[in-house]
């Protein structure tokens, strides 16, 4: 193993630790808050492989997110049947549904891809909004059954570190894989890419894919967190505000996505909390990032400590 | 000799201007072919047709003996053909080192193993095919911060990773100082003899194109107008006309 | 944990526009850990759940006028059981997943005693399942989703609004007083605007067996382009349309349709409290015929002496005479806990409901019981036409009245 | 409801009903095209998606809003109004663009794109302190509040207006495009930006220029629509979505694009609502999606060359 990875499981084992001790600290906010923050770092950092590792701007990224999150709930409460099918089966129609779209989208880059995918993301927003029999239409699927042993504060909290857990270091093994660097080099030049021997609208296919059915799994998380799923989970606005997380932590990198979806989600939180005006402070601080830190906070230290070490 | 690449009649054009009309050209076994014309002659189109990049309207390409017409071009990569580009074709936010290591995994038909982890993958081989273009003490820098003629290099180390037999260069010394030039042309001659490769490229320095060709072809405006040796062309006298007649002093 | 940043309530307070301010990342999440815990031990908080930006803000603001008004009435005369009343306000939007959110951390994080407030029957049913959950009592004080008070019902929700059966049952009888006969029937596509339309269909052969629904049109929430609907009703032959679009929707609805002469040819019947003066006041000039509908206060209708006490109080708050429908309802939600936290003598949740279950409480607009099954308040409305007032720029409820909850 | 749904269809064959719902296909078709077709002019140009265009919108409107209130009214202040959206859109726009929006066009898309989604929430709010959360109402403009008399139907005059004024907007533009040296500009540029600066051209100021203009297209927008919406906070929720549609079928950059695009977005609204008022939301983005899969490019638009 390469000793920067050593680091990197270190780091990411003494994180997961000190998240293990959150519940000790006698907060139910601060476990609900982590709770939330782990499920948006997830989802944020499955938008990265389609972002930062493979150069797409996917504007329709909520769409399985929500696919993911209306189908858990729906198999568990509508079907009644157990979480180990329910959740399974959640995040493998995630899945398929980002390899159908996905097939029409890879065919188109850049804008062009954006709005086809904000397209298709919009698409299922209105489906779920119109089929009110199915998915409670406007008024969101209120009331998830969910199994006794995350019936609660604390055994939900425990499993979704170990779902999340479990999801970011296949993830992280994903993106350091010979497909991940294949995928940098995608980002980075597709057409050269093409002319050394690779198969680039299938392997930005399978990222979409691989993108998809980690969204699934966030979105099936929040919706038993939340006992609910609304419409609004499907709505533009929604995969503008996870690509914000993975831009502000920074796309570059495995782990900033994840540190810009606990950032922005505890500032929005924060915020709301002081001024009604909450939108014009984000925008600001979304102005900030763009103007000043093109690669996001990630990339902001990162600098930091070369100019500290050059100094030095 | 043996024909490794063809084209038969191969026709092209973009919203009635034609670039390509009927262009027959062959590339035999070991060979250094060079295609020159002035600018906007289709040069760099031929080699988009050849390569698979842009498709063909009408005619054919053939690579050892197989029809390729229509076939994707990482298809054709993996058949044994592999082309530089005119400009600087680099992956500029990785190092060097994967730069050449992508290609390898490529090769390998690794792109598309999610669960091996890429870095150990092909070291070695990168390692050598550095060597070889003489960047072994970049490796570990960004492939975007290299000087101009070291991405050329790195290009061609790209290139080659894909174990090719046939060459397709767009214009390798586009840019380059005189000396880097020189350097340049040595490194691919090296290369092209020790691996036996067929070369087909375009240059725009003459000096380049009588010294290392064994064979020269004609473009203007998208046709083909002389193919043959290269004392033969100068005395070609439609050569002369639309194109030496314009240049200066060559070799 | 040390607080670094002031308390939180005092900033949370709406009326107060709080400066926007660009705090540090980390001074910001540190205070937002820290909140926890800030209020005084013997105070007894209040989270409030109203829209203060987007679509729903023309609401929010003047209902958060109101509950500032009862919480400082209260609290001028010395609290509940010693304790002074806090208010912790969120912003709920028209968003259930939002109001969802912001409910639990009213909960987890503010630790409020109590939940008051919603809008959008949508957001009402999401904060009653997150109060199910938490074990917090809610007190919807304007969704009207009948389902919050029957199918969705549980210990910890009360509702001190009307709701979308008794709001059906008056749209029924005024259908027989104008003698509709053939109706078409528009509502938004949500819980309000589906119970709604349930709830006309439920009454109508009791009131007005004559009448029959011969259209249902479910526009969406926040749609602005009725043409369609409005020549749908107009091709369909109906003489009565019956209605929920409130707020902007019947802004819109009613901008449309009048061009076309369509307020002429047809009765309008309609909920969603399109005869509170904010609307009336609003449209002024381009209010249109022939309509009918309800609110919950007037300013210029007092039925109690209770009720010019309050108003006056109000019009001063709000720095006009002319005040807005909404303030009444947050101000008896309000009324509705503190009277049910003397009578438990505790703010115990279990003790709380079982006090509330039953209780009957004076407020400006009479008084006021809650179902002990239920859960209901029984909750009547003014329902009137709206008639042009000489010398005045709005239109008035003409003659205005009271149709108190259908019985059992 | 499928009950229902027959009576609609029989609704279709009275020929009353089909008029109005012909006219206000067209008519909504026409206000969504003045709209988008200022963003279809920077998406074209600027390649930049402006999510911001939605709130710009919003801001015209109740820019018309204060003017007619500051005029107290008087005939002719909504037409004043209208003046005044676009002027100050305008400048708003000159100020974004000038300020911030210039130094991003070497960087990526997303960078863009976040920038616009940045001012919407900027906009948005900036409304909500200048304006309040209040409703307002815009009269309909004087001698037009009333309907006009075709013998077998009377349809409203403020839609018919809009009708015209979309048409006035769409051969005004197609003129300026095209017969002034400053359209042949801005079209070269939507086909192939490089090659502006290779004629020498100050590429700065054309995209200055597109920028305002565009952004004045939608305060003009928001001030038209006015009349028949209640002013305010959340009137842009979806109008940017509806413009994106009418983008991406017209394709990127292309006026008479948008202006089919516009066209059938009306007539799929208006018609969906009545024949499947199930699906009606669906409609919308099932035909941009059949168009896509026919026409990656829009109906209008033009193959993106290999970025290389």
């Amino acid at each position: 193993m390469q000793t920067g990875y050593k680091t990197t499981f270190w780091i990411s084992c003494a994180i997961v630790l000190l998240l293990l001790l959150v519940p000790t600290l006698g907060s139910k906010y601060l476990i609900d808050l982590t709770t939330e923050i782990l499920i948006y770092a997830l989802f944020a950092l499955s938008l990265n492989v389609l972002i930062g590792y493979s150069g797409n701007i996917s504007f329709g990224h909520a769409a399985y997110f929500a696919i993911g999150g209306y189908s858990c709930a729906i198999l568990l409460t509508t079907y009644e049947l157990p979480l180990i099918i329910s959740m399974p089966a959640a995040i493998i129609l995630s899945g398929l549904a980002a390899a159908f779209v996905g097939y029409f989208c890879v065919k188109l880059t850049d804008i062009y891809f954006a709005m086809l995918t904000l397209a298709f993301g919009m698409l299922v927003w209105a489906v779920a909004f119109k089929w009110r029999a199915v998915t409670g239409g406007d008024d969101g699927f209120v009331g998830v059954n969910v199994p006794a042993f995350i019936d609660n504060r604390y055994g939900f909290f425990y499993f979704t570190l170990f779902v999340v857990t479990v999801s970011a270091a296949l993830l992280w093994l994903i993106c350091h894989s010979a497909f991940g660097r294949t995928l940098v080099a995608v980002r980075e030049n597709r057409v050269r890419a093409g002319f050394v021997g690779v198969n680039t609208t299938r392997l930005r296919h399978t990222a979409f894919v691989v993108a998809g059915t980690f969204a699934g799994i966030a979105g099936s998380l929040f919706a038993m967190y939340n006992r609910g799923v609304y419409v609004e989970s499907a709505f533009w606005t929604e995969s503008g505000q996870v690509l914000i997380m993975a831009l502000l932590g920074g796309l570059y990198s495995f782990f900033g996505p994840a540190l810009g979806a606990a950032v922005l989600y505890t500032l929005q939180v924060g915020i709301n909390q002081y001024t009604e005006y909450w939108p014009v402070v984000l925008g600001i601080i979304l102005l900030i990032i763009l103007m000043f830190l093109p690669d996001g906070i990630i990339g902001l230290a990162q600098k930091l400590r070369s100019q500290f070490s050059r100094k030095a | 000799m043996e024909t490794v690449l063809q084209t038969d009649q191969a026709t092209k054009a973009f919203e009635g201007f034609v670039a390509i009309n009927n262009v027959s050209i062959d590339l035999k076994k070991g060979e250094k072919h060079a295609i020159i014309g002035p600018n906007g002659a289709g040069k760099t189109t031929l080699f988009n047709l050849i390569t698979g990049h842009l498709s063909l309207d009408s005619g054919s390409v053939s690579f050892e003996g197989k029809d390729i017409t229509g076939t994707a071009p990482h298809r054709i990569v993996k058949l044994g053909l592999a082309r530089s580009f005119q400009r600087i074709n680099i992956y500029p936010r990785m190092t060097v080192f994967e730069n050449v290591q992508v290609a390898l995994i490529a090769r390998d038909g690794r792109s598309f193993h999610l669960f091996t982890l890429g870095h150990s993958l092909n070291r070695e081989e990168s390692a050598e095919l550095l060597e070889l273009v003489g960047l072994s003490d970049e490796a570990e820098e960004m492939a975007g911060e290299l000087a101009y003629g070291k991405q050329k290099q790195l290009e061609l180390a790209i290139s080659l990773a894909s174990n090719p037999r046939v060459l397709l260069l767009d214009e390798p010394t586009a840019g380059m100082s005189p000396a880097e030039t020189v350097e340049a042309i040595k490194l691919i001659e090296e290369i092209t003899e020790a691996r036996g490769l067929a070369l087909l490229f375009t240059e725009h320095d003459m000096g380049v194109v009588f010294g290392i060709s064994d064979r020269i072809s004609v473009l203007h405006h998208g046709e083909l107008i002389f193919s043959g040796p290269p004392d033969h062309v100068r005395e070609d006298p439609e050569v002369r006309r639309v194109y030496l007649g314009q240049s200066h002093g060559a070799a | 944990m040390k607080r670094l940043i002031a308390n939180s309530e005092t900033k949370d307070k709406l009326g107060a526009r709080t400066k926007v301010a660009v705090a540090g990342a980390a001074a910001l999440s540190v205070a937002l850990l820290s909140g926890m815990g800030s209020a005084g031990a013997a105070d007894i908080k209040i989270g409030v759940l109203y829209p203060i930006s987007g679509g729903g803000a023309i609401y929010g603001g003047p209902a958060m006028r109101g509950h500032d008004l009862a919480v400082e009435e209260i609290n001028a005369t010395g609290g509940v059981l010693g304790s002074k009343f806090v208010t912790v306000a969120r912003d709920s939007k028209i968003n259930p997943a939002a109001a969802a959110a912001a409910a639990k951390e009213l909960i987890t994080k503010e630790g409020v005693n109590v939940i008051l407030g919603g809008l959008a029957s949508s957001v009402g049913l999401a904060i009653s399942e997150v109060a199910r959950r938490e074990e917090v009592i809610y007190i919807a004080t304007i969704p009207k989703t009948i389902k919050l008070t029957t199918s969705k019902l549980h210990p910890y929700v009360f509702r001190t609004a009307s709701n979308t059966d008794f709001e059906g049952d008056a749209m029924a009888q005024i259908v027989k007083k104008v003698n509709g006969k053939k109706l078409c029937d528009i509502q938004l596509d949500y819980a309000y605007g589906h119970d709604l339309g349930d709830g006309i269909a439920k009454a109508l052969p009791k009131h007005a067996p004559g009448a029959n629904i011969v259209m249902k049109l479910r526009p969406k929430l926040g749609a602005t382009d009725f043409n369609a609907y409005i020549t749908q009703i107009m091709g369909a032959g109906c003489e009565t349309v019956v209605s929920g679009l409130w707020g902007n929707h019947f802004v819109n609805f009613a901008k449309q349709a009048a061009p076309f002469g369509f307020f002429k040819d047809h009765v309008y019947i309609t909920g969603g409290e399109i005869a509170s003066h904010e609307v009336a006041s609003k449209l002024a000039g381009d209010y249109p015929d022939n309509v009918w509908s309800n609110t919950y206060e007037l300013w210029y209708h007092s039925p109690t002496g209770a009720h010019k006490k309050f108003q006056a109080r109000l019009a001063k708050k709000a720095g006009t005479n002319a005040t807005a429908m909404w303030p009444v309802l947050a101000y008896n939600g309000v009324m509705l806990y503190k009277a049910a936290v003397e009578k438990a003598g505790s703010t115990d949740a279990a003790k709380v409901i079982k006090a509330m279950e039953g209780l009957t409480i004076d407020t400006p607009m009479g008084s006021l019981t809650v179902d002990a099954k239920s859960h209901q308040t029984n909750t009547g409305q003014f329902w009137g036409p709206m008639k042009k007032q000489s010398g005045e720029a709005y239109r008035r409820m003409e003659p205005v009245t009271f149709v108190p909850p259908p019985s059992k | 409801m499928l009950a229902i749904g027959v009576e609609a269809m029989s609704m279709l064959s009275n020929p009353t009903f089909l008029f109005y719902q012909f006219m206000n296909s067209i008519s909504l078709g026409m206000n969504l095209f003045i709209i988008a077709t200022g963003l279809t002019l920077i998406l074209g140009v600027l390649r930049v998606i402006n999510f911001a265009h939605g709130a710009f919108f919003m801001f015209g409107a109740y820019v018309c809003w204060s003017t007619v209130t500051f005029l107290g009214g008087a005939v002719g202040s909504f037409w004043l109004g209208v003046v005044a959206a676009a002027v100050v859109l305008g400048a708003m726009a000159f100020v974004i663009e000038r300020g911030l929006l210039r130094y991003l066009y070497g960087r990526e898309h997303l960078t863009q794109l976040l920038f616009t989604f940045a001012i919407v929430l900027i906009v948005g709010d900036v409304a909500k302190m200048i304006w309040g959360t209040d409703q307002y109402n815009v009269p309909y403009p004087h001698g037009l509040g009333g309907a006009v008399d075709f013998g077998f139907a009377k349809y409203p005059s403020y839609p018919l207006l809009l009708c015209v004024i979309g048409l006035v907007v769409a051969v005004g533009m197609w003129l300026a495009l095209s017969k002034t040296r400053w359209g042949r500009i801005i079209r070269a540029a939507t086909q192939d930006r490089e090659m502006l600066a290779a004629l020498g051209m100050n590429v700065p100021l054309v995209y200055t220029g597109v920028f305002v203009i565009g952004s004045a297209l939608a305060g003009i927008g928001g001030a038209l629509a006015a009349p028949r919406v209640a002013v305010s906070p959340g009137m842009d929720a979806t109008i940017i979505i509806e413009c994106f549609i009418i983008v991406i079928i017209g394709g990127l950059g292309s006026l008479w694009g948008s202006f089919l695009g516009a066209l059938a977005l009306g007539f799929v609204t208006m018609f969906g609502t009545v024949i499947f008022p199930d699906w009606e939301l669906v409609l919308a983005y099932i035909l941009m999606l059949g168009l896509l899969l026919w026409r990656p490019w829009g109906l209008f638009g033009h193959e993106e060359e290999e970025p290389h």
